[in-house]
């Protein structure tokens, strides 16, 4: 595993660390709610995180998060929490409400979107919001900004043509954008042996003249560390960098699959051991950035919030039927069987 | 689910298939048959697809038959074409119908177009499989209709079939066809639609032919897929108002069988098409074209259509994707209207 | 071709511009008036675009301004939205309409969904400029029409205009547009058309209304692009005859100008449609489609389609490119026997 | 230029080498009759391999011409013509004519095609072809057949994702595939620069765990040199090669094009002097192959050949206009306006 040299600057503040450590918590119990809902049959779908937080969280921290710009894929609740969107927020799209600020209950639960956080919203299809992202930073170094954008993709994704097109437009014209893929090894059912003939993702950036790195997505710092570097190097005008993230879906693919139908039980059991929330607790207590008093407290905050948050999002109210019709297009429909038209039910006179 | 999927409920069942399960018969027949069939697409191995479709090939025969591929429709078609220019005749399976854009160049500018350019040198026998359709929660991007940008494509074919019966006779029909078939398959109907299915005997349906899955006398319903069953309740329902409605399965949306079209409406002089694709520009406006362009003399009312509104796609909230979904009600509506026009 | 191509030829013509003069004249206007706006594509730099559209502009505006792009439709578009999200308003090109394939999953995936999915909270202000169309011995791939793929698709507009006025006064509508804007422009009209165009003075051709390209009493015409030409030549004949042809410029194919189609109809009661593209499941089903469905009592007669036969393209040889192309006789035999009818 | 070591074996007899000349010749003199019927008016469109004959000859004498499969894009009128294609049949179908094997008169001249000499049929959408020559080495290997595929692309073609996922699945399947990218360092107006951010485009090959060679492809001994190696690679059952033979475009990108408009004076020059087939004709000449008084003799020979084609395809015969319906499907069309059926043109009764 190539990495890169350790950099004191690249270290956040001990109280920036306790923060991010809140998000990944934060971010791991909404999405265990988010099972709980869909046993009980209040959430028809569900599509994790777990396992994947280190790459996310770490990441976003080491950006500046009042200007660039994120195009995050389904898993990367990590990413949208650290962003500042809240269990409720997520809890109410889980459950389709119309508060749900991703989509207004329109898309299934995580794809996230929010102008506000300039996060660029997500469709279902893989791999195409590596490209929206590097429009993004084309537009921002088109205004002579210092503003950059992250694509998140699985390693799946990688396989798209679109993937391949991405790094190549972002490479040639030395766009300010980072490539992160959270490698878990599989896609849906594909382990990665038939996904492509390489182990490091990493080993594509070469093919486009950008530098390619792999870390432990486990290990939170390290995260923070190669993200904070190809910022510097994207601002600095030196253009895109290819981060591949090692790291493992501790869960099946969503709540529609059974991983134990495609995967060893020995390696379940292996990748559940290298979690990050325990591994990054260990180092917080170590380094005694917190107390196990503290951090008992800390989950038992985020509980009492999340808590409260599925109740306001059981409590929230669906979108109308109509509302269907809605945000088409800018301009109300001229034509309204054409332009977000209904059915034609009228009488034909 | 995995327990619906396997071949061994297949042949258990007595006669009464599910539309699944008959698809899974069709290709489990068509692999056994014919040694060039293979079939490829993503997670068809050792999960045998999202929806169990496939469940089982790979252990009956093996990963050189039944390949997990990347991540990348353009390449599941593009490899496609190639295998089928060198002898092998492929079924591809597209993951949802939502994700074929990304193979639009590959069948659209190529599998559709090559013998054609090639002027009959070269042919294309291959299949492309994709559950399609709505009222499963799949929101945006796991319940859309995409059969009318396939139909406006000379050099394929496109069936969709609405019955156990036509899924399995459909497909082997498409599998033995020597130019490329899409096939599509309605999600919500591979657990809801039973169906008999002749045991062991090797029949096939013809592509291209509709199908009449209802007389009647003063109204004409063309459907395809999910729709057709909900066409025939409400022509059921009708049936006790007194009224005689002719329901037609299209079951081949390209080549539409206009002979079958024509002839029901000149026999009814009235039409109604029903499907839940967006609204304009589908399938169902061929059908009303070609009903206004050949059936003017036997016209006693407009050509009404019933489709998904013109919005992008189902939403996933329930209020929203039920108001999407045309259903029974909305049709039945429809069919009250025109009868009493 | 070089000399036509340069604004200076803009500039010079008094008020009579050439169709590819007019689209020239929008963007370099709006490049002009607002900073945002970029245009992106292959060879639309230093060669000024295989047609010379864009001619001129990177030595105007720069490269960051006017970008030659790696050969991907994909990424062309795809970088397109992004950007659009970020505050530009980018102009893409697709070098040929046959080539924008390779990107539709982005156009209809994500263009066309983005404020929808968005719930209204993102939006793309993007136009996708590309000629389409055949009789210049383009062959299968360098003549095509597609814009019916699009037509089906909520959330795009689709313009497809005929003389330079509109040429000019919609690119820049499409342009100021803050939703995503397919641009379809007929390559044979590029240097065949001419017409005349306000100097100077910004004006603009609202998207979504049709035009009365002539006026008539017996009997209406649609179409789009140059069929216009041809239908407008064939009407004139007919008056010869003594048959009053009205001719609409749909101008736009998504959204239709439902109302200018109904009240035309509603006014001769005989409705033909003329159009490029392959006939099957093309834009002129919908329009025929909605005149049967809204205009049943007003007909007089079948709703004819005059369009591309149903063969995957138009082939190089002169005789078959000859014979695929609708022109202003086929017209005109298909307005005589519906006149007759 | 990283270059892989000499095998005397890989070195064609001399005879063979004189039958490459011939075809290089004959290529080329082709290629120049096109340009004068364009002039002439008799070709609306001529798009040349002028100059790149070298890497297409090269190549396909180091392949097995009776089971070997090619997907070549419309420069490589070398490949066609090492496969049995003649000057008739190309003149045919530059003049459009109902004889033409490619495409019957329907496609652009160079959009080649014969099922005969498993030439599979192009398209005009750059690198489509690629993903075909991958499905054509799967089948061949899933028979069990030693056969293997070869696609040529050019560099601007590498750019699609089509070309990414086809070197992805044909690496993950370790397929008898050779990919081939003609590097004429220009995509009609787009130079290579801006194109990728590379030098060489055979880096790529690293990312798909495959090797990947840069040859001269101006040297036609290289060229089929590095190519046998890459064949016997993908018969042993060793994956896929990527190829890149650099090489030139002397003319402009078609006869729609001015490349002057782009392009140095000064460049233009340096290549039209590493033109290959001089290069070729001196090392047979002082390998003693051919004399001077045979290679002028064969350049008359090829001179009639090109004559006679020339007034055969002159007089050969168009298609009907009715041809325009056939071959759209296998069966004739019991629909007529729906499976190639024409305008509907009959009364309305
Ligand atoms: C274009 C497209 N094809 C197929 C799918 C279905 N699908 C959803 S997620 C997925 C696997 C993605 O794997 P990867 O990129 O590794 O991400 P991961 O889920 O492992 O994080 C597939 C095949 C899709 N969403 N989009
Ligand atoms: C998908 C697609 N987009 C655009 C074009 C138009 N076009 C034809 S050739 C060409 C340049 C190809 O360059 P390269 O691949 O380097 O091949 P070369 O002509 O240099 O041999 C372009 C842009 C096309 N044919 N297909
Ligand atoms: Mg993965
Ligand atoms: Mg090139």
């Amino acid at each position: 595993m190539r990495v890169v040299k350790a950099e004191e600057a690249a270290q956040p503040s001990p109280q920036t660390q306790v923060e991010m450590y809140r998000v990944l918590l934060t971010a791991r119990m909404t999405d265990e709610r988010c099972w709980l809902l869909n046993r009980g049959g209040q959430a028809p779908f569900v599509i994790s995180c777990q396992g994947q937080e280190g790459a996310q969280v770490g990441s976003v921290f080491a950006l500046d998060r009042t200007q660039d710009w994120f195009a995050p894929y389904y898993r990367d609740l990590g990413v949208v929490m650290a962003l500042g969107m809240t269990p409720e927020d997520i809890l109410k799209s889980v459950m389709g409400r119309a508060g749900d600020p991703n989509s207004g209950g329109r898309q299934m639960p995580s794809h996230f979107s929010s102008r506000r956080l300039r996060i660029i919203s997500q469709g279902s299809a893989v791999a195409t919001q590596v490209l929206h992202a590097v429009g993004a930073a084309l537009a921002a170094r088109t205004r002579g900004e210092s503003a950059l954008a992250i694509a998140y993709v699985g390693e799946g994704g990688t396989s798209q043509g679109d993937f391949h097109e991405a790094l190549n437009f972002a490479s040639v014209h030395r766009l300010p954008v980072i490539f992160m893929v959270e490698n878990n090894s599989y896609a849906i059912s594909v382990p990665q042996n038939l996904q492509m003939a390489i182990t490091d993702v990493a080993d594509r950036a070469s093919g486009y003249g950008m530098p390619g790195v792999v870390v432990d997505g486990q290990d939170v710092l390290e995260v923070y560390r190669v993200t904070r570097e190809a910022a510097d190097r994207a601002r600095a005008g030196e253009g895109p960098t290819l981060i591949e993230a090692k790291t493992h879906r501790l869960t099946s693919h969503s709540s529609d699959d059974d991983q134990r139908v495609y995967r060893e039980a020995g390696e379940l059991e292996k990748e559940a051991k290298d979690d990050v929330i325990p591994r990054f607790r260990r180092q917080l207590l170590e380094t005694g950035m917190i107390d196990d008093k503290q951090e008992k407290a800390m989950r038992s905050e985020i509980d009492a919030i999340i808590d409260a948050a599925t109740e306001a999002a059981e409590n929230a109210p669906y979108p109308e039927p109509e509302d269907t019709f809605l945000n088409v297009y800018s301009e109300g429909p001229p034509f309204p069987e054409d332009l977000g038209g209904g059915p034609r039910m009228r009488e034909p006179e | 689910m995995a327990g619906l999927g396997t071949h061994k409920t297949v042949e258990t069942s007595a006669g009464q298939l599910t539309y699944i399960q008959a698809i899974q018969s069709a290709l489990r027949d068509e692999m056994e048959r014919d040694e060039s069939v293979i079939v490829l697409g993503e997670d068809v191995g050792a999960k045998g697809g999202v929806f169990k479709v496939t469940d089982g090939l790979q252990k009956l025969y093996g990963e050189t038959r039944v390949i997990d591929t990347p991540l990348a429709e353009s390449s599941i078609v593009g490899v496609a074409i190639g295998a089928a220019l060198n002898g092998l005749k492929p079924v591809a399976e597209i993951q949802f119908a939502d994700f074929i854009h990304p193979a639009f160049n590959q069948i659209v500018s190529e599998a559709a177009k090559m013998r054609y350019r090639s002027n009959g040198d070269w042919n294309v026998p291959m299949v492309i499989r994709a559950p399609f359709g709505g009222g499963v929660h799949g929101a945006l991007y796991h319940s859309q209709s995409v059969e009318a940008f396939f139909a406006h494509v000379p050099g394929l074919k496109v069936v969709i079939p609405s019955t156990p019966y036509d899924a399995k006779g459909l497909l082997i029909s498409a599998i033995r066809d020597p130019d490329p078939v899409l096939f599509f398959e309605h999600k919500k109907a591979y657990r809801m639609i039973k169906g008999e299915v002749p045991e062991g005997e090797d029949y096939s349906v013809p592509i291209g032919r509709a199908r009449i899955a209802r007389e009647g006398r003063h109204m004409s319903v063309f459907a395809y897929g999910l729709m057709v069953h909900y066409c025939v309740a409400a022509a059921e329902q009708m049936e006790e108002e007194g009224h005689s409605v002719e329901v037609v399965d299209l079951r081949t949306v390209r080549p539409l069988d206009r002979g079958a079209i024509i002839a029901s409406v000149e026999k009814t002089g009235k039409a109604l098409v029903a499907y839940e694709a967006n609204r304009t520009g589908a399938v169902g406006a061929e059908v009303a074209a070609i009903i206004a362009e050949e059936c003017f003399d036997h016209l006693d009312g407009p050509v009404v259509r019933i489709g998904g509104p013109d919005v992008p796609a189902m939403p996933f909230s329930p209020p929203m994707e039920d108001f999407f979904l045309p259903d029974t009600e909305r049709i039945l509506g429809a069919m009250r209207r025109l009868a009493a026009y």
